[in-house]
């Protein structure tokens, strides 16, 4: 019975997405990184680090892209394409772990706030007005340099911020949902509160919920992005941001093109598609859009 | 304002203590010596991050995988530079740092790299010893050198000194980086390259002349300049600047030998005594007059308030004393051969109308933190202006004996060396002051109108050891590592074939001093196990490195 | 006396997903000066679609066709966009809305609303302009002060006054009231249409008014003369007493029943059953065929034409001959009560 | 009216405060000492203890507090580890920077984004409506730093056409304050950070307009406004896009915040010397006073902005001069 609960919510979610180009579109590129991410070890042809040399025996440096290096070298000899795997990797764990935490933490804050109201949701927005004053970036880079470059203080970070747009959201939507009579009967049949809020009325902010789940591992993978350009990030594990900032500071940006442009495009192309599907879920969480 | 204590706590919980725990106990305390036997535990080279230098996370991350070949597990370990000082010069608490010791004129006199990095009474917070490496007959001939005013006798130490220094392996010179500087010859002429400096050196500055424009001369550098104090400047950029705007009684010349300047000329009255008349009608910027007073307040407030690159040297002055309107005359504790090109040669010369005042009128508790806004120099260039993070302009001052033949420099902040290379290609700048990435300078060397080399450098990467630590308190442990890194692929692939293999502390380039006997041992691993095989350690059969069991 | 607005088979088609809408399918009517038209017929009848072709309000995508379209000397179907609305709109055929809660901007103080119509067509100052709306409001029993009010200010009644005053401020010769009414209560009903006789004399307008509405009721005390809509045609048009006296279209009879007459409060109300047709199918017969208690084949078969039982009394039904009777069946609840 | 604005006002005073808190301790649990590369090692202990206590080192951390909350309300924010410079002077000269080129781009973004969001409404379906859509979603996707060096690469390295970073051609002083805003010089270099950040945050100005666009146009008063025999335009602008304006705004104010926290990366890209590139340059060089110091001016000027916006926001949309405020 639970199994067939998640089965129809998983072709709900589908149909969701087939029914919208857009998403159909991100739903594929979502669905390449992901099996990319999950081989990263087994498909990269080469060591994260290994300078390579070519047949001749000398040093690969700065190739463009040809058969032997599919998508060139870097300046150090590397190959482009297994960087770009291996990136791959930690960039989806980067950003679904930050993506789901913050959503987890928004999501509850939103519930909780918009479902009791009164004090707890005045201590919840004010805190939502706190993290607000927050510049995103620099408190990134702040507690980066202080506590060290490391994935998880990265992951930490971020989690600290993006959660504060899907905790207003959510509270407000929640604060229409918690009029509905259905909810006031279940309060009226004696419900626990945990039951209203999470058997009630979370079915009924899914859609949301995936909306800004989306929107969030969009941010976090830009935000992670940025802040490893400017240097901030694990030196002994790559990003895409981070091969950017190898290239930067390579001082070959205006040279070596193909070193620039996967990366780039793989950053976009992954925000993008998660930016489409969520523009999917917009449709359904608010069907105003829908008409047009 | 920051409190050490929770700080640590904190850092404790976040780490898992490893590092924390070594913070608190210190050097040397936590590392007792190892079980017979035991695997020999993983380490870290430490060094700055790429946004500092891209050469020197690659280097460590190289020799890191390099060590794995005798089943040694390392790790590079690039963070802030602030934090590779803190570590490793004020705590001692490192493994292997990666650094560059840079060739500054005031580093030509071989008693920097041999005495201030090998004495053990140098090894102090904030010495350069920071390797906490002693060996008595190194201390012996170190000094012996310093103390040696012929200078045939003192070359004959220097060199038996290279030897032994060599052989410690304290640090192993990985390579001399050569001096890569560019500048637009269809715009400027008559750059005077220098040993370690390139065309950036002071020499340019003063002799070059402008073909078109203002007569102002663009050079670029990519990182902001941080502060213009005479009697703080620690790092060599700040130099560059200051002596622009100060002088000095002596000048290091292109060639490396000091050349009289602000002292028209000196005697030695006996090892421990020099006698210095100093250039009549000298002036400050501010048209106040230079004499002998000036000179010997220079000295007496350098000493006071323990000017952090000379203090070690101002430490072995008697006294100043004022022999007439331009006669000074400096007496030693003890003879010291470098007196002139490493003292006399780099202390900048203050105003005592304007440092008597400081700190006291300035709201400072310590000149070393004295912003100097406007500084007043007798220097042949006279500031203009600096606004902070974007751009600083000195102009040529009329008065000085030796006026430059330009009109007056103007240095500008690029973010990045790649900006710099590109407003150098785009003509917005005509040189460069510092070095420049060599990748970018092969690339510019290609572009019209523009020079860009490779000049000379007694500065060198090296890879320095924590002594103290095992396995790294071996000499022999050390001597094996030697053979390990592969010199050749980092010059070729970081440092793109623009340096040269290093060997001695003293490098060839430093030709008068430098020891050709010393070579540096061969890239072979075979050769490394046998040493490491010789002195007990063994190999697992996941071919681990253990202790002599 | 003559027309002012005279149309002759106007016909107003959307094109839609089903197909062809014809919501306005062949209507002719006149409205006289100073005359009051009332011009009734359930929701979704084409009545609103009616006005606003005048009005050119409906989509360009819509296609307007007509024998005749003119308001007084200006043959609408001819006059160019520019033109109408410079000089025929607002000065000529003003609207009050449908909804007046909505039909007010609400980021604009009232006042400039009202004055905002007057700057765009005539060269007063902002305080001629003032001045006038001010007379304005008096007119419709507003203080002066409110025009300083936002919309959300207002209550539902204020807000119908302000359009009343808004649709007046040109002296149109034509004012359209779209179910001027709706949404308030009965009470404020009842105010506003008296309301509306009082400023006409008040303000001397000789304006001619479009009166339309769901509830014959309604525009039974006021209107000169009433047009009975029904799926875009007007099944019934006759001068107001004659309507109600002696009506003749079975759905007329029907109306009346399914309101409170003013004579026979006592009689109790009788709708009609079934719905209007959807205007996209094309039907060859009546109308009101499928609804109608006394059709017979012909009415099915056969789109009966306008004729003119009496002087100016148009009816478009093809039993009127028998009439006397029907009158007399449509009072009786069971006559409403079959099925086809 | 008041009431809400005083509320508003008291919540931000608050939220500063608050993140001023965070801050403090955020510096304070940092690992190592943060002097040792101020107090030169070659002092000796005496003097070393007198600069620690100059910077306040050997109070309690209460006390500590204290007296930084007392710097922040005086201006005293302390003094640079790394320039010796008063950090506030350090930050009055940076904060133009960037306050410029943030308004410049933001203005930018929001009159073009609200004026292509009032078009594709118009033509909405169009190709035009389409095309717009999807490339402002995917320049929202692309980082700054990558838009940022496309457009240096072409615009400046290729065409030549604006120079590769800074604030002024080397030598060409800037006057300082609002003359530099009327300077070519500084002009021709503002034109790319500002465009490259203005595209970033488009979409969301554009999308929004076009929304609230299509919402507003179905209403009754924009058919009795066009019954008025009002002119296209002045329906459109005065009536339609007027309304349609205030969901935009809300947002510009958020939006604006998030843009002031992320011009740190094209600050960097274009070595523009505003705070964001300060802000890099003290968290590697540990500079905390001025790390700090950065930090909380970014802060402050976004809550303050945010608290502009919903005060102008009440005079936009009388609806919500009732207390209570908006939403």
């Amino acid at each position: 019975m639970k199994f067939s609960i998640i089965k129809d919510f998983l072709v709900a979610q589908y149909k969701i997405i087939r029914g919208n180009r857009f998403g159909m579109f991100g739903a594929v590129i979502l669905l390449f990184f992901g099996t990319i991410a999950l081989l990263a070890p087994y498909i990269a042809p080469h060591e994260l680090w290994e300078s390579l040399r070519d047949s001749g025996g000398k040093l690969a440096i700065l190739r463009q892209p040809s058969l032997e290096f599919p998508l060139g070298t870097t300046a150090m000899g590397r190959d482009i394409l297994s960087q770009l795997i291996l990136a791959t990797r930690t960039t989806v764990l980067i950003g679904l772990t930050s993506g789901l935490v913050s959503i987890l933490i928004g999501a509850n804050i939103g519930l909780l706030a918009g479902y009791y109201g009164g004090k707890l949701d005045e201590v919840f927005m004010r805190f939502t007005d706190i993290i607000y004053g927050m510049p995103f970036l620099p408190f990134l880079i702040v507690l980066i340099s202080l506590f060290g470059r490391n994935i998880w203080f990265v992951i930490i970070a971020i989690c600290c911020i993006i959660w504060r747009t899907s905790a207003r959201v959510i509270r407000a939507q929640v604060m229409s949902i918690r009029q509905r009579q259905y909810i006031q009967a279940a309060k009226a049949r004696g419900c626990s509160n945990f039951r209203i809020i999470y058997g009630h009325i979370m079915p009924n902010i899914l859609p949301l919920l995936l909306l800004y789940t989306a929107f969030n591992i969009a941010w976090s993978v830009l935000a992670e992005a940025g802040a490893s350009f400017l240097g901030f990030s694990d030196p002994n594990n790559i990003t895409w941001g981070g091969m950017l900032y190898n290239l930067w500071i390579s001082g070959k940006i205006r040279t070596a093109w193909w070193w620039f442009a996967t990366p780039s495009i793989c950053i976009i192309l992954l925000v993008s598609a998660l930016v489409f599907i969520s523009r999917a879920y917009e449709e359904v969480a608010n069907p105003r859009l829908k008409q047009r | 304002m920051f409190n050490n204590q929770i700080g640590r706590r904190e850092f404790l919980k976040i780490t898992g203590g490893t590092i924390g725990a070594s913070m608190l106990a210190g050097p040397g305390a936590l590392f007792a010596a190892p079980a017979p036997g035991a695997l020999v535990d993983p380490m870290k080279i430490m060094t700055a991050t790429a946004t500092m230098d891209p050469v020197r996370p690659e280097v460590a991350r190289v020799c890191s995988e390099a060590f794995k070949n005798i089943g040694w597990d390392v790790a590079a370990n690039p963070i802030d530079y602030n934090q590779n000082v803190q570590k490793v010069i004020m705590e001692h608490d490192y493994d292997m740092w990666f650094v560059m010791l840079s060739g500054a004129s005031l580093r030509i006199d071989p008693n920097v790299f041999l005495y201030q990095v090998h004495h053990s009474s140098q090894f102090r917070k904030g010495g350069y010893n920071w390797e906490g490496f002693s060996d008595s007959k190194i201390d012996q001939l170190v000094v012996a050198q310093q103390k040696e005013m012929d200078v045939e006798k003192r070359r004959q130490i220097v060199n038996e000194a290279q030897v032994l220094c060599h052989e410690a392996q304290s640090l192993n010179v990985i390579a001399y980086m050569q001096m890569t500087t560019a500048y637009r010859s269809d715009r400027i002429k008559n750059v005077v390259p220098m040993l370690g400096e390139g065309t950036g050196s002071f020499w340019t500055d003063i002799n070059m002349e402008v073909v078109k424009g203002d007569g102002y001369v663009r050079t670029a550098r990519p990182s902001p300049l941080k502060k213009l104090n005479p009697v703080a400047a620690k790092d060599t950029t700040e130099f560059m600047e200051l002596r622009m705007i100060y002088d000095t009684l002596f000048r290091i010349g292109p060639d490396g030998s000091p050349k009289p300047w602000a002292a028209e000329s000196y005697k030695m009255v006996d090892p421990t005594t020099i006698d210095l008349t100093i250039r009549k009608n000298m002036t400050w910027h501010d048209g106040e007059p230079l004499t002998a007073e000036d000179v010997k307040f220079t000295f007496d407030y350098s000493a006071k308030w323990k000017a952090p690159f000379f203090n070690s040297i101002l430490q072995k002055i008697d006294n100043v004393e004022v022999t007439g309107k331009y006669g000074v005359r400096i007496k030693l504790k003890e003879s010291y051969a470098p007196l002139i090109s490493n003292l006399l040669g780099g202390l900048f010369l203050i105003p005592q109308h304007i440092w008597k005042d400081i700190p006291e009128k300035a709201g400072v508790e310590d000149p070393l933190n004295f912003p100097n806004e406007t500084p007043i120099g007798s220097g042949p260039f006279k500031f203009d202006y600096w606004d902070r993070g974007r751009e600083i302009k000195v102009s040529a001052f009329t008065h000085h004996f030796n006026p430059p033949k330009c009109a007056g420099i103007i240095g500008t902040v690029y973010g990045s060396h790649d900006a710099v290379a590109a407003a150098i290609e785009k003509g917005e700048c005509d040189r460069n002051r510092y070095i420049l990435k060599p990748s970018l300078l092969l690339d510019l060397a290609k572009v019209k109108g523009v020079v860009a080399k490779g000049y000379p450098n007694h500065g060198f990467y090296t890879l320095t050891y924590n002594c103290l630590r095992a396995p790294l308190n071996d000499p022999e442990f050390r001597k094996a590592l030697a053979h390990v890194i592969p010199k050749e692929l980092i010059i070729e692939a970081i440092l793109s074939g623009l340096a040269d293999v290093g060997g001695s502390v003293i490098a060839p380039a430093n030709k008068f001093w430098h020891n050709s006997a010393v070579k540096s041992y061969p890239n072979d691993i075979g050769k490394a196990k046998d040493i490491l095989a010789k002195s007990g350690y063994t190999w697992d059969k996941k071919g681990k490195l253990h202790y002599p069991g | 006396m003559d027309n002012i607005l005279n149309i002759k088979n106007l016909k107003t088609h959307y094109s839609s997903e089903e197909g062809i809408v014809k919501a306005v399918d062949g209507v002719s009517f006149c409205v006289g000066e100073n005359q009051v038209f009332g011009l009734a017929g359930e929701s979704g009848c084409g009545k609103s679609t009616l006005i606003r072709t005048i009005m050119r309000l409906v989509p360009k995508s819509a296609k307007v066709t007509a024998d005749r379209l003119q308001f007084k000397e200006y043959n609408l179907l001819t006059v160019s966009d520019q033109f109408f609305r410079e000089k025929i709109l607002w000065q000529g055929i003003s609207l009050v809305p449908q909804s007046a809660m909505n039909a007010l901007n609400p980021v604009y103080r009232v006042g400039d609303q009202c004055t905002e119509a007057i700057l765009a067509h005539t060269d007063f100052s902002k305080a001629e302009a003032e001045k006038t709306v001010v007379k304005m409001f008096d007119a419709v029993g507003l203080q002066a002060g409110l025009m300083k009010a936002y919309p959300h200010e207002f209550s539902g009644g204020m807000r119908q006054r302000a359009m009343l005053a808004m649709s007046l401020v040109l002296t149109p010769e034509l004012v359209v009231m779209d179910e001027p009414t709706t949404g308030l209560d009965v009470l404020v009903q009842e105010r506003i249409l008296r309301n509306l006789k009082e400023i006409r004399e008040k303000t001397k307008t000789s304006a001619a008014i479009l009166l339309i509405t769901h509830d014959i009721s309604v525009i039974a005390g006021m209107s000169d003369r009433i047009g009975i809509m029904y799926a875009g045609k007007l099944m019934e048009t006759a001068d107001a007493m004659d309507l109600f006296n002696d009506p003749y279209h079975p759905y007329t009879l029907g109306l009346k029943n399914a309101f409170p007459s003013i004579k026979a409060l006592d009689r109790e109300l009788i709708s009609i059953p079934g719905s209007p047709p959807n205007l996209t199918q094309t039907i060859p017969g009546c109308l009101f065929y499928d609804r109608c208690p006394f059709s017979i084949d012909i009415c099915r078969d056969k789109r009966p034409e306008e004729i003119e039982v009496q002087p100016n009394h148009f009816v478009q039904c093809h039993r009127t001959e028998h009439v006397k009777e029907f009158r007399k069946l449509a009072g009786e609840k069971k006559t409403w009560q079959f099925s086809k | 009216m008041q009431e809400f604005i005083i509320r508003r006002t008291i919540y931000t005073l608050f939220t500063i405060f608050a993140v001023a808190t965070i801050l403090f301790f955020i510096f304070r649990i940092m690992p190592g000492d943060p002097t040792a590369q101020v107090i030169s090692p070659a002092l000796d202990e005496a003097s070393q203890a007198r600069l620690k206590e100059a910077f306040g080192l050997d109070k309690p951390l209460y006390i500590q507090y204290a007296l930084y909350l007392k710097g922040l309300v005086t201006l005293e924010w302390g003094r640079s580890f790394t320039t010796s410079k008063p950090v506030f002077d350090i930050l009055k000269y940076r904060f133009w920077n960037t306050v410029f080129l943030m308004g410049a781009a933001m203005s930018f973004t929001l009159i073009l984004g609200t004026a292509l969001g009032m078009i594709m409404a118009w033509k909405r379906g169009g190709p035009l409506d389409v095309s717009a859509t999807v490339s402002a979603l995917v320049l929202q996707s692309a980082p700054p730093f990558v838009t940022g060096i496309l457009f240096l690469m072409v615009l400046s390295y290729k065409l030549d056409l604006f120079p590769t970073g800074g604030m002024n051609t080397p030598g060409e002083r800037l006057p300082t304050g609002i003359a530099m805003l009327f300077n070519k010089d500084f002009l021709h270099h503002l034109v790319l950070p500002a465009i490259t950040t203005a595209f970033y945050y488009l979409a969301t100005p554009m999308l929004i307009m076009r929304d609230s666009m299509l919402e507003v146009t179905g209403s009754d008063y924009i058919e009795l406004a066009q019954a008025k025999g009002l002119s296209p335009a002045t329906v459109m602008i005065k009536h339609a896009a007027r309304n349609a304006l205030l969901p935009v705004f809300t947002v510009s104010s958020v939006l604006i915040g998030f843009a002031l926290g992320g011009q740190v990366i094209v600050e960097q890209v274009f070595s523009w010397p505003g705070m964001g590139q300060l802000m890099v340059e003290a968290a590697s060089s540990h500079d905390y006073p001025v790390a700090q110091a950065t930090f909380l001016l970014l802060a402050v000027l976004i809550v303050v902005l945010n608290l502009l916006a919903d005060i102008s926001y009440c005079y936009l949309d009388p609806r919500i001069s009732v207390p209570g405020g908006k939403k």
